[in-house]
C-alpha cells in the first residue's frame, strides 16, 4: 500500500487516489490534422517503462485534484510529486535512486531476496 | 510414560472441559488445545495430507505443520492449529482427514501405495480412457486431499482498527520488551505487538535466562510491562499476530479478542489492525527447525524448544523420559529443565563432535548418568501410530532405545518472514547456518534473534546501537544465562537411512507429506530451480508454509546440486505470516454493510407505496410499484405504462447526476466536452446532449440547461454521474487549465421528479397555481426558476417518455412534501408513481436510447442516427477525430433500428440476435452468421405487441426488410420487420402538446 | 514420444525408489544462431515453440526465459478456462483453445488436469442480466455451450452460495459446462518436455536484454548469456513485452499492472464449479488439493513488483464472505501478484509489426491462461508463415489506428 | 440536533446546518466579494478552518471553500447569498445545505472510535486543530473539520441512513 503525498492534502493512503497513467501526454491541438495512426497512438498508446515513470494521479476521494509523480515501477517507490503546472523534473535527478536493494527480481521471483 | 503437570504462572488453575473426537477431557483455562491434549496424554491428533499417516503435535506455536484440528463448536472451523488455539469450557474439537476414525483411517492405504504416489505422479497418469479423469480420478483425488471439512455458515462481526504511529515493535520477547523500554515516556507513539497473551517470548517459554538485571525473568517481564503501561505513548496489543508487512510500512495484525473464551456472536471476535507506521522494529524471534530422519513424522517427535515451552509456558511436561536429539548448543536449557523437574532423558544424542559440545552439557549427562551419544544422529524411529523405538547411529554402530518421545533441535532460523515481506534482502550466515536480514528496503530495524543475533550478551548493545536513530535513552541488560552464551551448531539436515526401502520416508514437509526422496526425484527430473522444485513437490506450500523445514530443504537441495545455499536461494515469502481469517479481512464492510445504500429523499414514501427496488450503482431506485399484493412485475409495468400514456405518471429521478458548470469559458468548455454545439442555444433553454470518449464511443448522455454562456447545469445518467464529473475535472485541470471554469456536483442538492402524460399540465397547474404552463409561456426544452414556499424550485419542460412532461428540481428537504402535494393534486387525474422499468419501456416505444443498453462502449452517435447531435462545425470536441477513422466511418457498422414482430403474438427477447434463417439447427457446430442483437425488448401495452430496438449491421438501409430473431431454448426463430425505432408519436405531437 | 508416462512407468520407477526418472528437458547452452527465438518461457512461449517444431517442421528453435519455466503469469494465475466471450473474434480464438485443451493431456502425454467442471458468471443486477443474456445468445450462434441459469439452478450447482441475503443478490448466471480449470504449472512443463524432445533448446536463467534490429529487420537478441542470432523472434513475455519491444524501437499499446490472487487453506471439496462475479468482485474455484483459489482485481497503477496493494485483497475477500457465508471461517494462506499486460480493448495482440521478423503475442492481460494452446498454435502459424492464421488476423496492431477494436470490457470487466 | 450514540468517551450527534460550496481563484477580489457577502474573511491557507459559534469556513483546496452556517436560517436567505455570489463571473457557489448531513463527534476516545472506520491520520501533528480534510470514512467520501474538542463530519445525504447505522454498529461492538 503506497503512501502518496497529495500536494494539496498531504500524505494519504493510496486507496484515496486513482492513477491517470502516463503524464505529459498532451492532447493534440488539432486532432483533425493527425493521421489515423498518429491519432490512434494518442488515444491508445502510453509508455510503460520498468523503472522511472512520469505519471499522473488524482486525489479522487479527497480534494479531487490532479498532480504528477515520478515513480519507480520496479519498486513502487515514489521519488517525486509535483503539480500539474510544474516542470517535468529531469530524469537525471533520479538516476541513482534506481539502485534499490530490491525491486522486482532480475531472475524469476525466487532469488531476489538473497544477497549473494 | 505419561505427562506430568508443572507448576506454571501462565496457566490458571481453573478447570474447563473440552471434547476431542467425542471424548471429554479436563484442561485448564489458558491451555491451548495442544497443551490440553498433551496434559491428557493424547498424542495422535490427525492424519497427514497425502498418505494419511498418523500425526501428533510437533511444535508449540504458530509454526505447527501437523496438529490441525476442526473446531466443531465454532461453526466447524477447519485447519485450526491446536498449538495456538486456546480452549474454553465446552469447546468441541475433532481430528481431520480420517475416515472412519482417527485410529483406523481407510485413507492410510495411501501410505501403502506411497511408492507410486511420488512427486508429481498425477501428471504422469490418469490420462485415459476418456471421461475417467472427470468422473473417477479427479473426484477421488479431490476427496482424499483437502484436510478439514468445510465450515458452516458464519456471519462474523469482526472489526477493523486503523493506526497511524511512529514506531511499531513486532514481538514482545526479550528484545521487543527491551526496545519498548527505550521508548517509555518519549515523544514517539509506539505500538508493541505480541501474538501471545503474555509478554516475554523466550523468557517465559524457556529456561534459557536465569536473571536479568538481578530479577527473575518473570519479575523482569512484569516490571517492564508495568512501566510500559504507565507510559502514555506506548500501546500494547496482546494476542495479536502481525501477518503482513506491506509497502510504505503498512502492517496488518490480527487480534484474537476471544482467545480462551467462547465467542459471542454479537461482538467482534477478531480485530484486524491496519497500521501505518514510520518505523518498524521487527523483534519476532526465531523458529526452531527440525531434522529429517526416517519416520520423523511419528506422533511423539517434537521440536526441543517446543517441548520446553510446554513445560514453562503451559505447565505440562509431555514426557518424563524423552530422547533429545540436537546439533547445537541450545538444548542445554531443556536438559536442565528436565533435571530440575526430576526427570531424566532416556538419551542425549548430539551430532557435534564431543570436543565441540559444551562442558556443562557433558557434565550433567555424566552426573545424571544419561546415555550420551556424541558425533551421533537419529537414524529413525519406529512404532505403531507413535514413537516406540528410536534408532541411534554412532559411527558404524546402531543402538535402539525405547522411548515414546523424541525432542529434536536442528538449529534456529531467524524468523525472516516479515522482513522479506517488507522486501528486505537476506544473507546466508555460516555461523548460525541460516538466512538473516541484511539490507532493509523500508524503514525496518531487526533486533534479537530475528536479526541473527543469537547472543544474549550482545543484545543490549545491538538494541542501543540500532535504535540510536531515535531520541531515546540507553537501556541496560545484565543477563545471567542457563545456556552457553556462544551459540554452536553443526550442519545436519538429514540423516541417512539404514536400510534402503521403497517405503522408507524422511519427511521434509510434514504438512504436504513431501519426503527428501521427492526432492531428489524432482531434481533428477530437471526441476533444479528451487521455485520449480517447490511447485513440483509442493514442498513448503502447506498451511505452515514450511516454517520449520524450508531452510532444511534449501540445504538438502544445495547439496544435491553442489551449489551454495545462497545460490539456490529461498522461495518467495508472501503474506500472510500465518493463515489469516477471511472474516477478519472482510471486517464489518460486508453483509449489511457490503456496499452503502444510497437513498433519495422520497425513499420512505416508496417503501410505504409498495415499491420494488432496483440497484442502480449504489442507489436504490423504485423498479415498479405493486398496486396489489398479487400483481406481477409484468402486470405492474403494463399498467403503469398504459396509465401514464392515458393520464399521468411521476418518477423519482433524484438519482440523476447533476453538475453545475460556471465560469468565463464555460461555453467553450461545454462545446469541447459534448458532441453538441451550445453556442447558438438560447439562455434558459435545454438540450439533449451526448458525451464521447476519445475513441469516439458514447460514454454518457444527459440534458444540458443553459443559464447563460457562463453558466450551465448538466444532468448525467445515475451511474455515470461520478465519472462524468471526474472526466470534466480532469480535462479542466490537465488539458485546458487556461479555461476559467468551475464545477460543483449538485446531484444531492436536488430531488428531481419527472412527471409526464397527457394530464400533466392540469396537475402542474393545481400544484403551482401561479405558474403559466401554456405552450407559449413554457415551451418544450425550456426551464425556469420559481419561488416555492420557503425555497426555490426549477422546472424544466422535458420528457423521456415521449409525453408532455416536466422535470421538477427541489431541495431535498422539501422534496417529500412537494411529492405528496403533487399526489394529492394528481389524485383525480389518476396520477400514478412509476419506476425505472416503465421508464425504460416508454422510452423504447419512443425510440430513445439508454446508455449501457443500446450502447456498450462500441457505439458512436452516428450508429444511433444521432448525426444531428454532432456539432459538425465545431473544430474539436472529445472523440471527434475518432469518428472519421476507417472503422468508425464504415457504412455497414451496427446501427440502431426498430423491430416489429410479423406475427403480433411473438415476443422479441432482449439480448437475442437477428439472423437470416427462420430455423436454427439443434446443435450448432459451424458459427451462424448474425446481423446484430436486440438491445431492448418490451411488450408495448400501447401498441399491444412486442417491440424491439436492435443494433444491426448496416441497419439504416434495411428498413422494411424481413429477418428473424432467435429465441431462448427454441430452434424456430421469430420473423420480424426492420422498422423505424420510433414506435409512438414520430411527429412529436404528444411531446409538444 | 520418447518419454512415455503411464501407470506402468510409475510402478516401474517406484520399484527403483523413484531414482531413475529421466530429465524432462535438457539445460543446453545457447547456440550462436537459431531459426526462431521465442522470448518468454511461459505457457504461450513454450507452446509456440512446440507447435513450430511439431506442425511447421522448424527444428532450430530456442525458448529464452529469464527465470524458470512458468515463472511469469503461467505460474501465478487462477487457471480459469472458458471461451464464452461476447465478440465472434474472441469466441473463435478462445474456443480454438478450449478444443485443444480437451486433448492436450493425451497430446503431450502429460496430465494437465484439465477439469471441465463448468464456469459460472453471476448476474447481480439488471444490467448484468442483459449483458449475460446477450452473450449467451451470441455464444449459442457461435456454437458454444453457454447457457443461462436461474437462481435455483445456480443453487443446485453451488449449494454454499448465498443467493438472496446479500447486498446485490444473485439473479442468474451464464454457465459454460466445458469451462473449468487446469493445473497451470503442468502446462509449462508438459509443453517444455515435448518441445525439448522435438529439439527445441530451452534456455532458462537467461534474460533478453534487447532485441537487435537493423533497418527494420531483426538480427538477434542480446542476452545475459551473450548475443544470439535469429531472423525471426517471437516475443511472448506478458508484462515485460512492452519493455522488450521498446528495445527494438517498437511501441505497443500495453500497460503492465499487478493482478493479485490468493489461496485459502485446503479443505475437502465444497465448490465444484468455477464461479466468477464482477459486481460482487470475486472469482473462486477449488483446486484438486483442496485450497480455494481466489482471483482479485488489478491494481490501478503500472508496476512490475509482482505485488499489489492490500486494499485489493480486502475487496476480494469481502466479496467472498458475502457470497459464501461459510468461507467466513476460512483463512487466507498466501497472496501473490503477477504482472499482466493490459490492452485498451482487453483483447490480445497476436501480430507482426513494422520490424521484419519480429512477432508479438501479448496483451492477454488478466485472461490469457485459458488461451494458451490456441494462442501458441496460431502464433506458431503466424511466425512460420509470416502471416496470421485466420483466427488471429483480427488481433493485429492496426486495429488501434483503424478503430477496429475488439472491446471485451463490457462483457467481462475482468476477463479471467 | 439528534443524538446518534453515546458510549464512554464518544458522543455523536447529528446537526442541521447550512452549507455553501464556493469555487474561485482565492485572489484579492474573490476575498473581497466573499467578505462583502458573508462578512467573513475566507481562510487563505489551504485546509484552514475558521470557526465560531455561527459558522465554519474552510478552504478545502486551492480553489474551493466550504462555508457551513450553524445557525438556523431561512432557505431563501441561503439561496440569495448563493445567487449574489454567482453574479460574479468567475465564481461558482452552490447551495449544499440539505444535500449533506452533519455529524458532531466529541469525547476523549473520538480518534480511536473514528479509526475503526477510517485510515485517516487523526494525530494532532498531521491533523491540527482548525484544519479540515476530505477523506474516506466507512467507505464513503466525507469531510472532517477539526474544531479541537470535536469534529464535524459531513457526507452526502443519500448516505445518511447507512452512515448512522455504521456509527451505531461501531459503537455497539466497541
Ligand atoms: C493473478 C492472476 C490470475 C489470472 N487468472 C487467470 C485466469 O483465471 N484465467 C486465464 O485465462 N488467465 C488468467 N490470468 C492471465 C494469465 O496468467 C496470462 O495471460 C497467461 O498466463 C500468460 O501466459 P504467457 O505465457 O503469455 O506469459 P507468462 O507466463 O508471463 O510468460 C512470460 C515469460 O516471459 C519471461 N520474460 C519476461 N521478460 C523476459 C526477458 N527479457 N527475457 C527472457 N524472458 C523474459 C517471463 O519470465 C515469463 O516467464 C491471470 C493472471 C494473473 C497474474
Ligand atoms: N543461545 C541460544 O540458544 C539462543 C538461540 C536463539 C536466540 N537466542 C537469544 O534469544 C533472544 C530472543 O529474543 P527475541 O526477542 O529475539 O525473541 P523472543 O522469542 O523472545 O520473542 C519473539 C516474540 O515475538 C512474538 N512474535 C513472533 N512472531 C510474531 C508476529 N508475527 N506477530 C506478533 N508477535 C510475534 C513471539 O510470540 C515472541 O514473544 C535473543 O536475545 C537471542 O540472542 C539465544
Ligand atoms: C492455482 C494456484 C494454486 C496455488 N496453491 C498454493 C498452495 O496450495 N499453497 C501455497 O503455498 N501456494 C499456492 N500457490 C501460490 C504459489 O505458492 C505462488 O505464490 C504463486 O505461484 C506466485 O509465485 P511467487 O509467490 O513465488 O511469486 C498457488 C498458486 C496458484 C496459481
Ligand atoms: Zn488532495
Amino acid at each position: 500500500m503506497i503512501l502518496i503525498k497529495c500536494p494539496y492534502c498531504g500524505e494519504r493512503d493510496q486507496s484515496e487516489f486513482a492513477n491517470g497513467g502516463e503524464a505529459h501526454v498532451i492532447r493534440p491541438k488539432n486532432p483533425e490534422s493527425l493521421s489515423d495512426k498518429d491519432w490512434g497512438e494518442y488515444v491508445f498508446y502510453r509508455n510503460n517503462p520498468k523503472g522511472i515513470f512520469y505519471e499522473r494521479w488524482v486525489h479522487t476521494h479527497g480534494c479531487k485534484k490532479w498532480f504528477n509523480a515520478v515513480r519507480n515501477t520496479s519498486t513502487d517507490q515514489i521519488l517525486k510529486v509535483y503539480k500539474v503546472n510544474e516542470k517535468r523534473p529531469d530524469l537525471s535527478e533520479f538516476q541513482n535512486t534506481l539502485k534499490s536493494p530490491s525491486g522486482e527480481p532480475s531472475v524469476g521471483s525466487g532469488n531476489f531476496a538473497v544477497k549473494k | 510414560m505419561s505427562a506430568i503437570n508443572n507448576n506454571c504462572k501462565y496457566i490458571s488453575k481453573k478447570q474447563v472441559k473440552i471434547t476431542f473426537d467425542g471424548n471429554t477431557y479436563q484442561a485448564y483455562e489458558g491451555d491451548t488445545i495442544a497443551s490440553a491434549l498433551l496434559r491428557n496424554n493424547i498424542r495422535l491428533v490427525g492424519r497427514s495430507f497425502k498418505y494419511h499417516r498418523p500425526r501428533g503435535i510437533y511444535t508449540c506455536g504458530i509454526e505447527e505443520p501437523n496438529a490441525l484440528v476442526q473446531i466443531i463448536s465454532e461453526h466447524n472451523e477447519p485447519n485450526t492449529r491446536a498449538t495456538i488455539k486456546r480452549v474454553y469450557d465446552g469447546m468441541e474439537i475433532t481430528s481431520q482427514n480420517r475416515w472412519p476414525s482417527l485410529r483406523y483411517d481407510f485413507g492410510a492405504i495411501n501410505n501403502i501405495l506411497s511408492p507410486i504416489f511420488s512427486a508429481g505422479f498425477y501428471y504422469k497418469t490418469f490420462m485415459g480412457p476418456k471421461g475417467f479423469w472427470k468422473n473417477l480420478y479427479e473426484p477421488l483425488i479431490r476427496r482424499s486431499a483437502g484436510l478439514g471439512k468445510p465450515p458452516k455458515n458464519f456471519r462474523s462481526k469482526s472489526t477493523h482498527q486503523y493506526h497511524n504511529t511512529d514506531v511499531v515493535i513486532i514481538g514482545a520477547g526479550l528484545s521487543g520488551l527491551a526496545a519498548a523500554k527505550k521508548f517509555i515516556n518519549t515523544k514517539y507513539k509506539v505500538l508493541l505487538i505480541e501474538q501471545d497473551s503474555y509478554l516475554g517470548g523466550v523468557l517465559k517459554n524457556s529456561n534459557k535466562v536465569k536473571t536479568i538485571n538481578g530479577l527473575t525473568p518473570q519479575e523482569w517481564i512484569s516490571e517492564t510491562e508495568e512501566s510500559i503501561l504507565n507510559s502514555k505513548n506506548i500501546t500494547i496489543l496482546k494476542n495479536t499476530l502481525v501477518t503482513t508487512y506491506n509497502f510504505t510500512n503498512h502492517l496488518i495484525a490480527l487480534e484474537d479478542k476471544f482467545a480462551g473464551k467462547k465467542i459471542d456472536l454479537n461482538k467482534s471476535e477478531l480485530t484486524l489492525h491496519k497500521i501505518r507506521t514510520s518505523n518498524t522494529i521487527i523483534a519476532n524471534g526465531h523458529i526452531e527447525r527440525f531434522i529429517s530422519f526416517r519416520n520423523n513424522d511419528l506422533p511423539g517427535v517434537m521440536l526441543a524448544s517446543s517441548f520446553e515451552k510446554y513445560i514453562h509456558r503451559y505447565g505440562v511436561v509431555p514426557e518424563k523420559e524423552p530422547v533429545i536429539f540436537t546439533n547445537n548448543s541450545s538444548s542445554l536449557s531443556l536438559l536442565k529443565t528436565l533435571i530440575n523437574l526430576g526427570c531424566k532423558p532416556k538419551a542425549y544424542v548430539d551430532s557435534r563432535k564431543k570436543d565441540n559440545i559444551e562442558t556443562e552439557i557433558k557434565k550433567i549427562l555424566k552426573d545424571k548418568e544419561i546415555p550420551f551419544f556424541s558425533d551421533a544422529e537419529i537414524e529413525g524411529c519406529d512404532g505403531n501410530k507413535k514413537v516406540e523405538t528410536i534408532t541411534i547411529r554412532q559411527g558404524k554402530s546402531f543402538d535402539k532405545i525405547k522411548s515414546s518421545m523424541l525432542c529434536v533441535s536442528g538449529g534456529y532460523n531467524p524468523d525472516i518472514h516479515l522482513f522479506t515481506q517488507s522486501k528486505g534482502l537476506v544473507k546466508w550466515d555460516k555461523n548460525i547456518l541460516s538466512f538473516k536480514p541484511d539490507t532493509p528496503f523500508q524503514k525496518t530495524i531487526t533486533l534479537g534473534s530475528t536479526s541473527g543475533n543469537y547472543s544474549f550478551k550482545k543484545l543490549c548493545d545491538e538494541i542501543n546501537e540500532k535504535l540510536s536513530i531515535f531520541k531515546t535513552k540507553k537501556v541496560s541488560l545484565d543477563i545471567n544465562l542457563n545456556v552457553p552464551n556462544k551459540f554452536s551448531i553443526k550442519e545436519l539436515w538429514e540423516t541417512k537411512i539404514k536400510n534402503k526401502s521403497n517405503w522408507a520416508k524422511s519427511f521434509i514437509d510434514l504438512h504436504n507429506d513431501v519426503t527428501t526422496k521427492d526432492l531428489k526425484q524432482a531434481i533428477t527430473e530437471g526441476f533444479d530451480r528451487i521455485e520449480h522444485l517447490k511447485r513440483y513437490t509442493t514442498n513448503s506450500m502447506g498451511t505452515d508454509q514450511g516454517k520449520i523445514s524450508s531452510i532444511n530443504s534449501l540445504a538438502i537441495v544445495s547439496k544435491i546440486l553442489k551449489k551454495e545455499i545462497s545460490e539456490v536461494g529461498t522461495t518467495t515469502y508472501r503474506p500472510p505470516y500465518a493463515p489469516l481469517s477471511f472474516a477478519a479481512i472482510a471486517g464489518r464492510s460486508t453483509y449489511e454493510f457490503y456496499d452503502p445504500e444510497r437513498k433519495t429523499s422520497i425513499h420512505s414514501w416508496h417503501l410505504k407505496n409498495n415499491a420494488v427496488f432496483e440497484d442502480v450503482g449504489q442507489w436504490k431506485r423504485p423498479w415498479y410499484f405493486k398496486a396489489s399484493e398479487n400483481e406481477t412485475m409484468h402486470q405492474a409495468v403494463q399498467r403503469e405504462s398504459k396509465t401514464l400514456r392515458e393520464n399521468a405518471g411521476i418518477l423519482d429521478g433524484s438519482t440523476l447526476g447533476k453538475i453545475e458548470i460556471k465560469g468565463r469559458d464555460a461555453l467553450e468548455f461545454m462545446n469541447l466536452m459534448y458532441t453538441n454545439a451550445f453556442s447558438k442555444m438560447k439562455p434558459m433553454t435545454s438540450r439533449y446532449a451526448m458525451m464521447l470518449g476519445e475513441d469516439g464511443m458514447i460514454k454518457d448522455d444527459g440534458i444540458i440547461c443553459k443559464i447563460s454562456d457562463q453558466h450551465f447545469i448538466a444532468t448525467t445518467t445515475s451511474s455515470g454521474a461520478p465519472k462524468v464529473l471526474a472526466d470534466m475535472e480532469e480535462y479542466l485541470q490537465t488539458e485546458w487549465p487556461h479555461l476559467q471554469v468551475y464545477l460543483n456536483s449538485i446531484t444531492e442538492q436536488f430531488s428531481t421528479f419527472n412527471i409526464s402524460g397527457p394530464k400533466t399540465r392540469e396537475i402542474m397547474m393545481r400544484v403551482f397555481p401561479d405558474i403559466d404552463f401554456s405552450n407559449d409561456a413554457f415551451p418544450f426544452m425550456t426551464f425556469k426558476n420559481f419561488d416555492y414556499k420557503e425555497t426555490k424550485i426549477r422546472i424544466m419542460r422535458a420528457s423521456f417518455t415521449g409525453e408532455l412532461g416536466y422535470e421538477i428540481y427541489i431541495s431535498p428537504k422539501f422534496g417529500l412534501e412537494l411529492w405528496e402535494e403533487i399526489f394529492s393534486c394528481g389524485k383525480e387525474f389518476n396520477l400514478i408513481p412509476y419506476g425505472t422499468e416503465t421508464m425504460h419501456l416508454l422510452r423504447a416505444e419512443k425510440g430513445y436510447i439508454v446508455i449501457g443498453q443500446e450502447t456498450d462502449g462500441t457505439v458512436t452517435p452516428i450508429d444511433l442516427n444521432y448525426n444531428w447531435m454532432i456539432g459538425k462545425n465545431k473544430k474539436d470536441f472529445i472523440g471527434k477525430r475518432s469518428l472519421s477513422r476507417p472503422d468508425t466511418s464504415r457504412a455497414d457498422r451496427k446501427q440502431l433500428v426498430g423491430l416489429s414482430p410479423i406475427n403480433k403474438k411473438d415476443i422479441i427477447e432482449e439480448g437475442q440476435h437477428i439472423v437470416e434463417l427462420n430455423e436454427l439447427p439443434k446443435k450448432i457446430t459451424d458459427p451462424i452468421k448474425y446481423l446484430g442483437h436486440v438491445s431492448s425488448g418490451y411488450h408495448s401495452p400501447n401498441l399491444n405487441h412486442s417491440i424491439g430496438l436492435a443494433m444491426i449491421r448496416g441497419g439504416k438501409n434495411l428498413l422494411g426488410q424481413k429477418f428473424f430473431v432467435t429465441a431462448t431454448g427454441k430452434t424456430k426463430n421469430i420473423p420480424v420487420e426492420i422498422v423505424n425505432p420510433v414506435f409512438i408519436d414520430p411527429e412529436n405531437k404528444r411531446l409538444t402538446s | 514420444m520418447k518419454k512415455k508416462y503411464s501407470i506402468a512407468s510409475i510402478v516401474k520407477n517406484s520399484l527403483s525408489n523413484n531414482e531413475n526418472w529421466g530429465k524432462m528437458w535438457r539445460s543446453p547452452n545457447p547456440k550462436k544462431h537459431y531459426d526462431v527465438i521465442i522470448v518468454g518461457g511461459g505457457g504461450h512461449g513454450l507452446g509456440t515453440a512446440y507447435y513450430l517444431a511439431k506442425h511447421h517442421g522448424i527444428k532450430n528453435i530456442a525458448v529464452i526465459e529469464k527465470g524458470w519455466l512458468g515463472s511469469g503469469n503461467t505460474g501465478r494465475n487462477t487457471t480459469i478456462i472458458r471461451s464464452n466471450y461476447l465478440w465472434d473474434e474472441s469466441a473463435y480464438l478462445y474456443d480454438h483453445a478450449v478444443k485443444l485443451w480437451e486433448n492436450l493431456s493425451e497430446d503431450l502425454n502429460y496430465n494437465m488436469m484439465f477439469s471441465q467442471r463448468g464456469v459460472l458468471n453471476l448476474a447481480h443486477n439488471e444490467h448484468d442480466i442483459k449483458e449475460i443474456k446477450r452473450r449467451v445468445s451470441a455464444n449459442r450462434l457461435n456454437g458454444l455451450d453457454t447457457m443461462w441459469l436461474d437462481k435455483n439452478e445456480i443453487k443446485d450447482l453451488v449449494p454454499i452460495m448465498n443467493t438472496d441475503n446479500l447486498r446485490y443478490p444473485v439473479l442468474g448466471a451464464a454457465y459454460q459446462p466445458r469451462g473449468g480449470v487446469a493445473r497451470h504449472d503442468a502446462v509449462a512443463w508438459g509443453y517444455a518436455m515435448r518441445a525439448d524432445e522435438l529439439g527445441v533448446d530451452i534456455i532458462q536463467n537467461c534474460e533478453v536484454k534487447g532485441i537487435k534490429t537493423d533497418n527494420y529487420k531483426v538480427e538477434g537478441v542480446e542476452t545475459t548469456k551473450g548475443f544470439i542470432k535469429s531472423s525471426k523472434i517471437g516475443v511472448v513475455a506478458s508484462g515485460h513485452t512492452s519493455v522488450l519491444a521498446a528495445t527494438a524501437g517498437v511501441r505497443l499499446p500495453l500497460q503492465s499492472r499487478p493482478l493479485q490472487a490468493l489461496v485459502s487453506e485446503p479443505i475437502k471439496p465444497v465448490i465444484n464449479t468455477v464461479v466468477m462475479s464482477n459486481a460482487v468482485h470475486a472469482y473462486v474455484s477449488q483446486s484438486d488439493k483442496g485450497e480455494l483459489v481466489i482471483g482479485a482485481g488489478t491494481d490501478g497503477y503500472n508496476s512490475f513488483t509482482q505485488r499489489g496493494g492490500y486494499d485489493v485483497i480486502e475487496e476480494t475477500v469481502r466479496a467472498i464472505v458475502e457470497l459464501y457465508p461459510i468461507f467466513g471461517k476460512m483463512k487466507m494462506l498466501r497472496q501473490w501478484g503477477g504482472i499482466v499486460d493490459i490492452c485498451p480493448d482487453a483483447s490480445p495482440i497476436i501480430s507482426k509489426c513494422d520490424v521484419e521478423g519480429l512477432y508479438f503475442n501479448c496483451g492477454w492481460g488478466t485472461g490469457g491462461f485459458k488461451a494458451t494452446p490456441g494462442s501458441a498454435n496460431v502464433f506458431a502459424h503466424t511466425i512460420a508463415k509470416d502471416e496470421p492464421h485466420k483466427i488471429n488476423a483480427p488481433f493485429d496492431l492496426s486495429r488501434f489506428s483503424e478503430g477496429r477494436l475488439i472491446d471485451e470490457h463490457g462483457a467481462a470487466a475482468v476477463a479471467h | 440536533m439528534t443524538n446518534i450514540l453515546s458510549i464512554p468517551g464518544v458522543k455523536v450527534s447529528q446537526k442541521d446546518y447550512h452549507q455553501i460550496i464556493i469555487r474561485g481563484n482565492g485572489l484579492e477580489k474573490f476575498n473581497n466579494i466573499i467578505e462583502e457577502k458573508t462578512s467573513i474573511k475566507p481562510p487563505s491557507k489551504n485546509l484552514e478552518v475558521k470557526f465560531d459559534l455561527n459558522y465554519l469556513f474552510a478552504k478545502n483546496s486551492f480553489d474551493q471553500w466550504s462555508l457551513i452556517l450553524t445557525e438556523k436560517k431561512e432557505h431563501h436567505h441561503i439561496l440569495n447569498l448563493v445567487s449574489s455570489i454567482n453574479t460574479n463571473e468567475n465564481m461558482l457557489a452552490s447551495d449544499y445545505s440539505y444535500g449533506q448531513v452533519y455529524f458532531e463527534i466529541e469525547g476523549e476516545n473520538k480518534d480511536y472510535f473514528l479509526n475503526q472506520l477510517t485510515h485517516f491520520d487523526l494525530r494532532e501533528e498531521k491533523f491540527p486543530k482548525s484544519t479540515m480534510a476530505q477523506t474516506v470514512l466507512a467507505r464513503i467520501e466525507c469531510s472532517i473539520y477539526n474544531l479541537g474538542n470535536k469534529y464535524i463530519i459531513t457526507c452526502n445525504k443519500s448516505f445518511e441512513d447507512y452512515f448512522q447505522q455504521r456509527l451505531k454498529d461501531t459503537a455497539s461492538l466497541n
